[in-house]
């Protein structure tokens, strides 16, 4: 745990380099819980900014980039997400819920073995668009998105 | 110390199927105590990581979105029944949490 | 005016009397009728088939049970607590607690709870015997068990962790209360009176909302509780992890909402009257399969 | 006397009638059983799980009261329907409407004292913008198209609002009137949205 807390710690006061390690993705994937949390782009308040403080500016829908959700979610608290990526060497995978007070929920990043794949609960306070964007090893983005549904109200069940 | 995880893998043809269920409040910092009207803490899990056979598979950084008692599922190649898979979860006050499982 | 009430008192007897046999022997796998159905009230046409909101919620919650069900952490948690020392004896549950099938056995005792207890004296239902396991075998004051029962925000009572352990480890077994028991037997015609008490301000019974097929209050399915279908729906996915407010519950606190909700007291935790209609329902359900603790909206 | 007590010695006699039953046992069991578990929680009170007359005589005949008992407590139920000074049944749609969508009043949870909801849209199908509706009761879509607003419609619907009992003894609707739940002005809103050819309901 100290280690961890201190590893994390000269992670944030090196953000200089950190910026430049990014580089290799969405985050950085060497080592252990190393990387410094994105807080510019976990706090931005609309979706473009925070694609944007993941490094994603532009980018292209793709077929090949699968986000699977409920057309309606029975509770907005969890609403499972599914995202596989069949874009060759995906690198990094993010999810964003645009309606959210801040749109950016998690981002993943994949390495030895691990699949483009990830399966996530995620919270939405309203109905909204919510969006997957795959990073490759060159540098390039691409995006799918799904509007999900979300009720209020209901009892015990 | 976070409670323990439930950390659950097998092989699945050629990928090892690995599910995550953290044990976690996931407090957003917006909802309010209705004694107090005043909003609880934020405290979230902002990242974790998978190994498989001591290699990172996963890294990843969660904002407050991600709901209360996550759970996660990933799919490794290269895998093979017996590897150890361990997973780390750090949140936003520095406690953190590792727990292990073997690829059935 | 007096005339005319002694005769109708005289009448009611004579009611009471000729329609007692039409209650009283209704066969216990079908659904009362007269509680059920009345002809002369006109009925809004049965929602059958379930719309296409139930059906995708449906969907996605059996996707989340099979993929990981934060009731899993609870199960986790309820099995460390089963097997370890607790509470002023230092005693664990494994070593001296008997769910029905020997001391410690938890494989399949789910499903066969409501069941009698001859050391208790009484038919118990899972929850109500593990705390009495509890109190009896580890020392644990009941008052304290009984002071704050359910789950809310970060909280969870030691006893629902350990229904839920107990709870998963019947999952894809059969419901078998064991209504030859004649305890079992009488709780349970307890119950199907219990069911079809109408009391309260706005005269509810669990009947009104739980009687017949088809029903809804605003989008929220109905089971009807009298047939095996309906009673299964309504036992299945307790204990269960609710998403609203992320609280693992069991059915004694499924029970006490109901109650809530049908305008009446407030039933006591582990009492009688949960235990009849726990008996009532489960053995409904007999010969369904039990799919384990649930994911709840 | 009045109607209450003359269905408290009804029920009475009923209770006295009750060893007859085959399955007295079990009732009896089961009333000894309710009366020991229940306690008071914020206004629910220990006692409302004591029946009163007319719950009596539903709960003993399984709802299906004989004809002559059942019309004669019907008109007792009837007898007890307080209608406004002034004559006045209909009132203000949208606000009926409101009342309807309410669900509040009465658990141990819901503060006392509050106005309570019609708890309507629980059971009923109303308006037609509203499609989170129960069907425990029929559809009162077109319920004033389909019948008019003419005096006597209206006398039907404040009085069937007032106690459903009133027409159908052993009814699952609850009386509104009767119980003091819905006060006169509340229950004119709601015969204002079943009956007001402006109300969606008829549109």
């Amino acid at each position: 745990m100290d280690t961890l807390r201190r590893t994390v710690l000269k992670g944030a006061s090196a953000s200089g380099v950190l910026a430049t390690a990014l580089a290799a993705g969405l985050l950085k994937p060497t080592q252990v819980l190393a990387s410094e949390w994105n807080k510019a782009a976990f706090e931005a308040k609309d979706t473009p900014a925070a694609m944007k403080a993941v490094g994603a500016a532009t980018t292209a829908e793709s077929k090949d980039l699968k986000l699977t959700a409920p057309d309606i979610a029975e509770n907005g608290a969890v609403v499972p997400i599914d995202i596989s990526s069949g874009i060759p060497n995906t690198i990094s995978i993010a999810v964003f819920v645009d309606k959210n007070p801040s749109p950016l929920t998690a981002a993943f990043n994949f390495a030895n073995g691990a699949m483009a794949d990830a399966s996530l609960r995620i919270k939405m306070g309203q109905t909204s668009i919510v969006r997957a964007v795959a990073k490759t090893a060159d540098g390039k983005f691409y995006t799918a998105s799904k509007e999900v549904k979300v009720t209020a109200g209901g009892c015990g069940g | 110390m976070g409670s323990p995880m439930k950390v659950r893998a097998q092989m699945k043809g050629d990928f090892a199927d690995i599910k995550i269920l953290m044990s976690h409040p996931m407090e957003t910092g917006q909802r309010k105590d209705p004694k107090t009207n005043q909003p609880f803490p934020a405290l979230f899990i902002q990242q974790f990581s998978v190994e498989v056979g001591g290699k990172v598979v996963v890294q990843a950084e969660t904002g407050t979105a991600i709901s209360t008692n996550p759970v996660f599922g990933f799919k490794v190649k290269g895998a093979k029944a017996g590897d150890k898979v361990v997973v780390k979860w750090q949140d936003n006050k520095g406690d953190s949490r590792t727990d292990e499982a073997t690829i059935a | 005016m007096k005339q005319a009430l002694a005769l109708s008192a005289v009448a009611v007897i004579a009611l009471v009397a000729a329609s007692a046999p039409v209650l009283a022997q209704a066969p216990a796998a079908k659904p009362a009728p007269a509680a059920a159905k009345k002809a002369a009230k006109p009925v809004a046409a049965p929602v059958e088939e379930k719309d296409a909101a139930t059906l995708e919620f449906e969907k996605f919650r059996a996707k989340m049970i099979e993929e990981g069900n934060p009731a899993e952490l609870f199960e986790a948690q309820g099995e460390e607590m089963w097997k370890s020392s607790r509470g002023p004896k230092k005693v664990s549950l494994a070593t001296s607690c008997d769910l029905g099938l020997g001391v410690g056995v938890v494989k399949g005792a789910y499903v066969q709870m409501p069941r009698y207890f001859a050391d208790a004296g009484k038919v118990m239902d899972a929850e109500r015997r593990i705390v009495w396991c509890m109190v009896e075998k580890q020392g644990f004051k009941e008052a304290d068990l009984h002071a704050k029962p359910f789950g809310s925000g970060t909280y969870t009572p030691d006893q629902t962790s350990l229904v839920t352990y107990v709870a998963a480890n019947s999952k894809d077994m059969k419901f078998a209360v064991p209504l030859k028991d004649p305890h079992v037997k009488d709780v349970y015609e307890i119950g199907k009176e219990t069911v079809a008490y109408r009391a309260g301000p706005y005269d509810f019974s669990c009947n009104t909302c739980h009687g017949a097929d088809g029903k809804r209050i605003r989008m929220q399915q109905l089971p009807n509780i009298s047939t095996q279908k309906g009673a299964a729906t309504a036992v299945l996915g307790w204990p269960g992890y609710r998403m609203t407010g992320n609280v693992m519950l069991t059915s004694q606190w499924r029970m006490n909402d109901c109650f809530r909700q049908q305008r009446f007291p407030e039933p006591k935790y582990a009492s009688d009257t949960v235990t009849a209609l726990l008996t009532y329902m489960t053995a409904n359900a007999n010969g369904t399969t039990y799919t384990g603790p649930g994911i709840k909206r | 006397m009045n109607n209450t007590a003359r269905i408290s010695l009804l029920a009475a006699a009923a209770i006295i009638a009750a060893p007859a039953f085959a399955d007295g046992d079990h009732r009896a069991k089961a009333l000894q059983m309710m009366k020991q578990d229940f306690v008071t929680k914020g206004q629910a009170r220990a006692d409302r799980v004591s029946e009163d007359g007319l719950q009596t005589i539903c709960n003993r005949t399984g709802n299906k009261p004989p004809e002559a008992i059942g019309k004669r407590l019907e008109t007792d139920q009837m007898a007890g329907v307080k209608y406004p000074a002034d004559g006045k049944l209909m009132g203000d749609w949208k606000e009926g409407e409101k009342i309807a969508q309410s669900g509040r009043g009465f658990t141990w949870s819901d503060e006392p004292g509050l106005p309570v909801g019609g708890n309507c849209y629980n059971c009923h199908q109303i308006a037609p913008k509203e499609t989170s509706y129960g069907t425990v009761g029929p559809s009162l879509f077109h319920f004033g198209k389909l019948r008019g607003n003419t005096a006597d419609m209206q006398k039907y619907a404040y009085s069937k609002i007032y106690n459903a009992k009133a027409y159908n003894l052993c009814s699952e609707m609850p009386r509104f009137g009767h119980i003091g739940a819905l006060k006169e002005d509340q229950i004119k809103h709601l015969v204002a949205l079943l009956l007001d050819p402006e109300s969606p309901v008829n549109k």
